[in-house]
């Protein structure tokens, strides 16, 4: 697979280390959040066949992670952005 | 008898004989010529055994779709088993062997199998052999196993070299025929890189096995001229013998380049084959179209062949398969070889043509509505049985049948992301579908396009098409005959086996019979008969199999549909895939800064990671490895000991928000840490597990040098710039790995201080330097890095420098501090000296352990939000009856134990239920003169004291035990703050 | 600087110089390398303070020449700068003292081993060894990317010059891989 | 119609006229007490076991495409129980056991061969841990035996003892661990289920679920509703799909694992063996070809075809391992979707819908598990209870912390 990456163009996805669903951006805060809501955050998925926003991290390269939107069936890669980036807009700080 | 049935013409090159043997016998050739050709040319038909009926059998094709004419290719650590002798090209001294029978080719015993066939229909298999239960393994399997395989492999090394690299260009052209010359034409005029990449060793696809014109020369000519302008192009890159084998996502596809495969040997350090990823955002598949035979009974004998292939081999190769030839064929295309092989000069006796009506061929005996109904000759073939459109019966004598069921367009590539090819009724095959890999257009024979002018109209157009041009080139002249062609699968007359698939023996029986038992989707067809599971993964019997299976149940051929095309396009060599990473390059080899002198003293190393670490130092006389590491454990102990720790991973944490980014990570606090000091750390994950573990030190106000442990150095780095990026995306810290830029190394023992104090610059006594300080100082002027920590339990200190330094430091410690006696250990005597003191490592930091287990439960904090701080509070993590680090110690000192062993209680039963837990890390401990152990005990915080035992039942030990603290060795820790 | 000898990464005195058919590998021990990444929100201060110490930050996947300090970018507002070993031995607290603290610096000298290769057109040893089409990227290109499973950085200086930063512990294996790829050639 | 070799024989002398169909093709009735989706290895041995051990009737299975086409039919085909921890070595020793008993059982060959499986083991760490594995096993009822590096010498003496990267230094072996042809392990079960009346219905997909009250009625298929008062889900690869059927998020993702079958060989290797110091196991079926595998393709993936690296991956492990094997060729390579859970260990289990229960989670071990599976399942559906070798296999476990994670890898599907 190539992905494009948003700052380096296309780059083999051998390059990265893959993670999971995007997801795992919505981290609870531990200080005020229980074991149910880590609990959900942590290991249930949606898993779609189809669209799915995901975490990789381009270890042989610049040590950018990015959300990659791919279609679990085909393949194809819609959007990729950095991570940090989509952290941000989620409202993920310090 | 040499080349007694060569013929003129073809593209060999007849000034040069080749010299080759085929089962011991010697044989001649020529340049030009593939194992098949030359041995079709010396009158050899009979050139393999079937799968399981061990019939004779020559070559039914002249590519890589061939079934039937396998040899073991070479000898020795170069044998090749299953070799298609069709695709293998003659050198000089090549050497062939039949595989598959005994004794010999031509008197096979195992072709009794033959005589009793019909106990051996598809899938008897299943129904007997059951009993009695034990007799499979012991008997009927070790005959079937025996007898199943096809070539034999060597067990000696391959001694060939292989290579793998990556191409990119704009447009890849797959085959190099009239479409795929033309699609490379139109590329590489317009200037694109191009790459043009063909199986065979010469360009030109079926140009080169068909006399017609293209333009004003012969097809041949107009292929070689077309090469060579393209070979003029700096922007082309022409790539014969280069089969591309698989289509992967977004434009990468596998490609096999024989690179040595038509030399006696390779060259020296030259590969023998190349694996090359190609990229390309668009390609065309020009890959052509395959021939398919028609089942009618014994159609398999040596000298029936596809009609194409007996033309090829004519054309091409100046051979003429038989001295009496016939076709039989339901379309135009068989015709075209009749007529070729008359111009040869040839003795076609007769075309059986299964279509009625149309114009009768001149100056050939041309039966229309016919059908071959039999075939007899034992080793290949003698005469064929017709059967006339009127009913009439007749034996014609001939010693090589040309076969044409029609052409199947390959579009195995196209279908490798599972789109499924539909059906063409105009061609009766199966033309690419919808859905194929985004980016590969398809062009000539490959999309259905069957004329000359067709391929290379279409070949131009995809070219166009897929690099948006606005033009190509004009177009040569070029026949643009139309298919015609009435379907005929099988022929209905006869009881006889008619084969589908010729490797594994399917015949048209075996699908009537999957039909009767109700396995009718072509994937239990497949799975039940084996049909197209052999060697050629079914690249001519598929569709006819398919079709006779929608004939039987009623469905047409589209509802029926194929099985599905998966890579490899050909079968691929493992030393292909493998490349260069094989023996003791699989992996790349990490050293420490300390190996060239571990080396000179003959150090052990042992595998950790990629890296090589020194396990122990022998000294002169020590034959036992026990010797050197008890020595190296009571030489640190007693003075001084060092040992290369570069290996654990080093993070440099720079940031304003460095502190509070690692009370993140670490399940303790260190923005408390103060400047100077450090402090160890537990990571977990997020599901509360212990993720890793080491010091980190605060070297200035927003500057931290994490360590982490060997084994996940990688992955704690990722994980932190995961921390760093994603969930605290505006924290101030900056990371980098600093692991191979530092030469570190454990200073440990009573005189540490003392021997330091000989080669750094500063003062490092206790007040200056006191437990767990951390700092820059200097070692003769040298930057260097000195930590105040301990593994081992005693007064330690680890040092670093550049790691060019490192090897030099090692040799001047050993120097200025000789008079106390130092000495290097290895990680052997390290794991002693952990164990010995509690400390958990590889044996218990194994992913399923918690701080709790290992009797750390009280460094995750929970007055701050930290990884796995949360979900370390589970109940089942949290189990008062849980594991707990345990130390143990035999009763009896003499008594040996195994890590892995498992906990029991005196006197109760080898059983799970029982099972108390097991030893996670065991040593000798020359200080305590037994054999001690860590290990997770259930409840083991409250079995303190008491004894029990621990079994190893792979080994039949069972020792009684005393449960300790896993602190085993001064556990006061007195000597590490001396 | 020091009494102590320092070892190059092949494990000899002097740095190595291998030649094959038209390929010359040659070992650099002459460069002092630095990461410099910037601080939080202090990429214009630390543009700034480079700019005033010679120091060009270039953009993604560039290598910038310059004297002393020529520097390639290696990820989001973080770069590698290169200086001569004997003048710079002490180059991240030169850089330290020139950018302030708008930048994270650390010392990455001897984290690499750095090999210089050289022929007339090196397209052909590289397609063997690496996933980068180096014909087709320019002059300055620096990129990370995977040599016979070690991670390397590689800077194309021009059509048949190039450096080539790998992990330094693995110095043998990668000139092994250089050299074997060199010999399946020429 | 039962099989035998005296039948073999007698219809062979009488042209194969009296074979009947293997099962039958029945139109799917308005209702049924039991619905199973999924009609690959797990579906029908849960339909089997439902109508033979549990004396359950009025059962049908529902299968999207053909019967058997699900993970039964594109896998390496192992079976073994060298399982570590408490939650699974019970369950897969059950399902060894059953494997042992199975031909006789639904009187059909599957070619259940154990001619051994042996893990290789390249360090004294992997060492320690074969041995607390192998004590595990034993101390649970099944077989292990921890061999030298003469040993397996002995057994493969032209594997990579002399220039090896990550030398051999010994294996954990399980003799009665093997090989079973896995088509007809889904054929077998088809035949015994249809045999006791159990509706086989291929080519209908589950569309939807009629749920009413918190309780399952019945599910809306390609064919129409169809309904039921319980229905068992066992469609792994597919699980997050139909599951989604039920409102649920499941914890597992999907991915892709590749293998590889190499051209027919004489015999080269008699049992299993995986390699310890890379990602590449390898067996030799009946008819010659290796058959081998490695690691999942990493991302999540419908798509059952995988990429070119993890090839190239595997093909390095084997030619590490195997260096004469360098001029065999790969001839075929497949993939297959992996429900891969959060542990790396299934899930047997009901849900919060009375009357739907769901099996899934096998990660890419679930052939060797199907006869236990089938068991299980058809146990937890006919009495509301675990099999006593099953009750680990519960969604909870997660929210409990008594996560069965045998390679310690935490909450990260992809790396078990």
């Amino acid at each position: 697979m190539i992905i494009h990456h948003p700052i380096l163009g296309p780059r083999d996805a051998q390059e990265f280390v893959y993670l999971g669903d995007a997801s795992l951006i919505d981290r609870p805060d531990g200080m005020t959040a229980g074991v149910e809501a880590f609990h959900d955050y942590l290991y249930n998925r949606t898993n779609p066949a189809g669209e799915h926003q995901e975490l990789w991290y381009h270890e042989q390269g610049d040590r950018s992670w990015l959300v990659v939107t791919r279609n679990t069936v085909t393949h194809e890669i819609t959007k990729v952005e950095l991570a940090r980036d989509v952290a941000r807009a989620r409202g993920r700080t310090k | 008898m040499s080349q007694s049935h060569r013929i003129n013409g073809g593209q060999i090159d007849r000034s040069k004989t080749l010299h080759f043997t085929f089962d011991g016998l010697p044989y001649q050739g020529h340049p030009g010529d593939t194992l098949a050709s030359a041995l079709l040319a010396n009158g050899v038909r009979l050139m393999g055994r079937s799968f399981k009926y061990h019939r004779p059998r020559g070559p039914i094709s002249s590519g890589s779709e061939e079934p039937n004419a396998l040899v073991e290719l070479r000898t020795d650590g170069r044998q090749e088993p299953n070799t298609r002798a069709t695709v293998a090209e003659l050198y000089d001294g090549l050497t062939a062997n039949s595989q598959n029978r005994w004794p010999s080719l031509r008197f096979d015993a195992m072709g009794i199998n033959d005589k009793l066939s019909t106990f051996f229909a598809a899938g008897f298999y299943y129904k007997t052999f059951m009993w009695p239960k034990s007799f499979w393994e012991k008997l009927y399997e070790p005959i079937i196993r025996r007898a199943a395989g096809l070539g034999s492999v060597t067990r000696e090394e391959d001694p060939d070299g292989y290579d793998k690299g990556f191409l990119h260009c704009d447009l890849l052209v797959i085959g190099a025929g009239p479409a795929g010359l033309m699609a490379a034409l139109t590329a590489g005029r317009a200037g694109k890189r191009v790459i043009l990449a063909d199986e065979d060793f010469r360009m030109g696809g079926r140009l080169n096995a068909e006399t017609f014109a293209v333009g004003d020369s012969q097809g041949a000519d107009w292929a070689a001229a077309t090469v060579a302008e393209l070979s003029s192009l700096p922007n082309v890159r022409l790539m014969t013998r280069t089969t591309v084998v698989g289509a992967f996502d977004h434009g990468i596809y596998s490609a096999v380049e024989r690179v040595s495969d038509h030399l006696p040997t390779p060259a020296a350090g030259k590969p023998r084959q190349i694996l090359w990823r190609i990229y390309s955002a668009k390609a065309i598949l020009a890959g052509g179209a395959t021939e398919r035979p028609i089942a009618f009974e014994n159609n398999d004998r040596p000298g029936i062949m596809m009609a194409g292939s007996l033309r090829a081999y004519a054309n091409r190769w100046g051979v003429k398969v038989g001295e009496r030839i016939a076709v039989f064929t339901n379309n135009d295309d068989g015709i075209r070889t009749a007529q070729d092989l008359k111009a040869k000069g040839v003795d076609v006796v007769a075309v059986i043509d299964s279509r009625e009506g149309g114009d009768l061929l001149p100056g050939i005996r041309h039966l229309q509505g016919a059908e071959v109904i039999d075939t007899s000759g034992k080793l290949g073939l003698t005469s064929i049985t017709i059967r006339q459109a009127n009913g009439r019966s007749e034996s014609i004598a001939v010693d090589a049948l040309g076969v044409s069921g029609g052409w199947n367009p390959n579009v195995n590539i196209h279908s490798h992301h599972r789109s499924r090819p539909v059906y063409d009724a105009a061609i009766a095959a199966f033309v690419p579908g919808k859905d194929g890999p985004p980016g590969l257009l398809v062009a000539g024979a490959a999309a259905g396009q069957m004329s000359t002018h067709a391929a290379l109209r279409t070949g131009r157009d995809a070219a166009i098409a897929a690099l948006d041009l606005t033009t190509g080139p004009d177009l040569p002249q070029a026949e643009d005959a139309p298919v015609r062609i009435t379907p005929l699968w099988h022929v209905a007359y006869g009881k006889g086996r008619a084969w589908i698939d010729q490797q594994n023996d399917v015949t048209v029986k075996d699908v009537k019979l999957a039909k009767q038992e109700n396995f009718t989707s072509v994937e239990h067809l497949k799975r039940y008969t084996t049909l197209g599971m052999a060697t050629d993964q079914g690249k001519t019997g598929n569709v006819i199999g398919l079709a006779v299976m929608a004939e039987l149940t009623g469905r047409s051929i589209p509802e029926t549909g194929t099985t599905i095309y998966r890579p490899p396009y050909t079968p691929v060599a493992m030393g292909t895939l493998a490349g260069r990473s094989r023996g003791r390059e699989f992996k790349p080899f990490r050293l420490t800064p300390s190996h060239h002198w571990a080396k000179e003293q003959g150090a052990i190393f042992v595998e950790v990671g990629n890296w090589l670490r020194t396990q122990w130092v022998p000294k002169a006389g020590e034959t036992e490895w026990r010797q050197s590491v008890d020595r190296e454990v009571l030489a640190t102990r007693k003075s001084v000991g060092i040992c290369d720790v570069t290996t654990l991973g080093k993070i440099d944490i720079q940031g304003t928000d460095a502190g509070a980014f690692l009370d993140k990570v670490y399940a303790n606090t260190f923005s408390t840490l103060a400047v100077g000091k450090c402090r160890y750390g537990l990571m977990l994950r997020e599901d509360g597990i212990v993720f890793d573990d080491g010091t980190t030190a605060r070297m200035g106000e927003h500057e931290y040098v994490m360590t982490t442990t060997t084994a996940n150095a990688v992955t704690v780095f990722r994980h932190l710039e995961f921390c760093r990026q994603v969930l605290w995306p505006e924290m101030d810290v900056q990371l980098i790995s600093t692991t191979e830029a530092w030469a570190q190394f454990s200073v440990a023992g009573p005189n540490a201080r003392n021997l330091l104090a000989k080669v750094v610059d500063q003062d490092i006594s206790d007040t200056a330097f006191p437990y767990m300080g951390a700092g820059n100082i200097t070692v003769g002027g040298l930057r260097a890095r000195l930590f105040r920590i301990s593994f081992s339990g005693e007064l330690a200190y680890e040092i670093a420098v550049p790691t060019r330094y490192g090897d030099a430091l090692l040799r001047e410690m050993l120097a200025k501090g000789a008079e106390y006696d130092p000495i290097v250990y290895g990680t052997e005597a390290l794991g002693v000296m952990r164990i010995e003191k509690g400390h958990v490592a590889g044996g218990e930091l194994n992913g399923q352990s918690t701080a709790l287990n290992m009797g750390l439960g009280k460094m995750v904090s929970k007055k701050k939000d930290s990884i796995g701080m949360v979900l370390s509070q589970r109940e089942g993590l949290t189990d008062e009856t849980g594991y707990r680090l345990v130390g143990v110690k035999p009763v009896d000192p003499q008594a040996k134990l195994t890590a892995g062993s498992h906990f029991l209680e005196k006197g109760a039963g080898p059983v799970a239920a029982n099972d108390g837990g097991w030893l996670t890390s065991k040593v000798y401990s020359p200080h305590l003169g037994c054999d001690i152990a860590l290990g997770y005990l259930k409840a083991g915080d409250k079995k303190i004291g008491q004894r029990m035992r621990i079994v190893n039942l792979l080994a039949g030990l069972d020792t009684e035990v005393e449960i300790i603290s896993p602190h085993m060795f001064d556990p006061e820790g007195e000597r590490l703050r001396g | 600087m020091a009494s102590l000898m320092a070892m190059t990464a092949l494990g000899r005195r002097d740095p190595a110089t291998v030649t094959h058919g038209p390929l010359t590998i040659s070992e650099r021990t002459d460069v002092a390398l630095a990461s410099v990444a910037a601080r939080k929100g202090r990429m214009a201060n630390l543009s700034a303070s480079a700019r005033a110490a010679g120091l060009h930050l270039p953009g993604p996947a560039t290598h910038s020449q310059g004297t002393p300090y020529s520097a390639f970018w290696v990820a989001p507002e973080m770069w590698f700068v290169e200086a001569p070993f004997a003048s710079h031995e002490l180059i991240a607290d030169m850089l330290k003292a020139a950018l302030g603290d708008a930048a994270s610096i650390t010392e990455q000298t001897d984290a690499w081993v750095a090999f210089d290769v050289a022929a007339p057109d090196l397209a052909p040893l590289l397609e063997r060894l690496c996933n980068v089409d180096f014909p087709a990227v320019p002059q300055g290109h620096a990129t990370r990317t995977v040599i016979e499973h070690l991670g390397v950085y590689l800077i194309k200086h021009g059509p048949g010059t190039a450096r080539i930063y790998g992990p330094r512990s693995s110095a043998e294996s990668l000139l092994h891989a250089v050299e074997t790829a060199a010999h399946a050639l020429w | 119609m039962r099989y035998s070799g005296f039948r073999v024989i007698a219809e062979a002398l009488t042209g194969h006229k009296g074979w009947k169909p293997v099962w039958r093709d029945p139109t799917p009735q308005a209702d049924y007490d039991y619905i199973i989706i999924g009609g690959g290895g797990h579906g029908l041995a849960t339909a089997y076991y439902l109508a033979k051990e549990f004396g359950q009737a009025r059962i049908a299975v529902l299968e999207k495409g053909y019967l058997g086409g699900g993970n039964v039919g594109r896998n390496t085909t192992i079976i073994r129980s060298n399982y570590l921890l408490d939650g699974n070595e019970p369950f897969y020793e059950f399902s060894l056991k059953l494997w042992e008993g199975l031909e006789q059982d639904f009187n059909y060959n599957a070619m259940v061969s154990q001619r051994g499986i042996i893990n290789l083991i390249h360090t004294d760490a992997q060492r320690d841990a074969a041995t607390r594995r192998g004590n595990a096993m034993i101390m649970h009822g099944a077989d292990a035996r921890l061999l030298s590096r003469e040993d397996v010498r002995q057994m493969y003496p032209w594997l990579n003892f002399d220039n090896a990267r990550f030398p051999i230094k010994g294996a954990l072996m399980q003799p009665r661990g093997g090989t079973v042809r896995h088509d007809a392990v889904a054929w077998g079960y088809a035949r015994g289920a249809d045999q006791r009346g159990v509706d086989l219905i291929q080519n209908c997909e589950v569309t939807g679920m009629r749920i009413e009250n918190g309780r399952i009625k019945g599910v809306e298929t390609t064919r129409g509703f169809i309904g039921a008062k319980k229905v068992g889900v066992a469609v792994a690869g597919s699980s997050s799909k139909v599951m989604a059927h039920a409102g649920m998020r499941l914890p597992i993702e999907s991915h892709v694992l590749q293998a590889f079958v190499s051209e027919g060989l004489k015999p080269l290797i008699n049992g299993v063996m995986t390699f310890g110091a890379g990602h590449f196991y390898v067996s030799q079926s009946d008819k010659g070809g290796l058959v081998f595998g490695g690691d999942i393709d990493g991302y999540n993936s419908y798509a059952q075809r995988g990429n070119l690296p993890v090839i190239e991956d595997v093909a390095e492990g084997g030619m590490a391992l195997m260096p004469a094997i360098g001029r065999v060729r790969l001839l075929r390579s497949w993939g297959g979707i992996m429900d891969m859970s959060m542990d790396g260990s299934p899930i047997i289990d009901k849900t919060h819908v009375e009357g739907l229960y769901f099996n899934g989670g096998w990660c890419y071990g679930g052939f060797k598990a199907t006869p236990a599976s089938g068991w299980a399942f058809a146990h937890l559906l006919a009495k509301d209870e675990p099999h006593k070798t099953a009750t680990a296999y519960r969604f909870n476990r997660f929210l409990k912390g008594r996560m069965i994670d045998e390679k310690g890898q935490g909450a990260q599907p992809n790396l078990h």
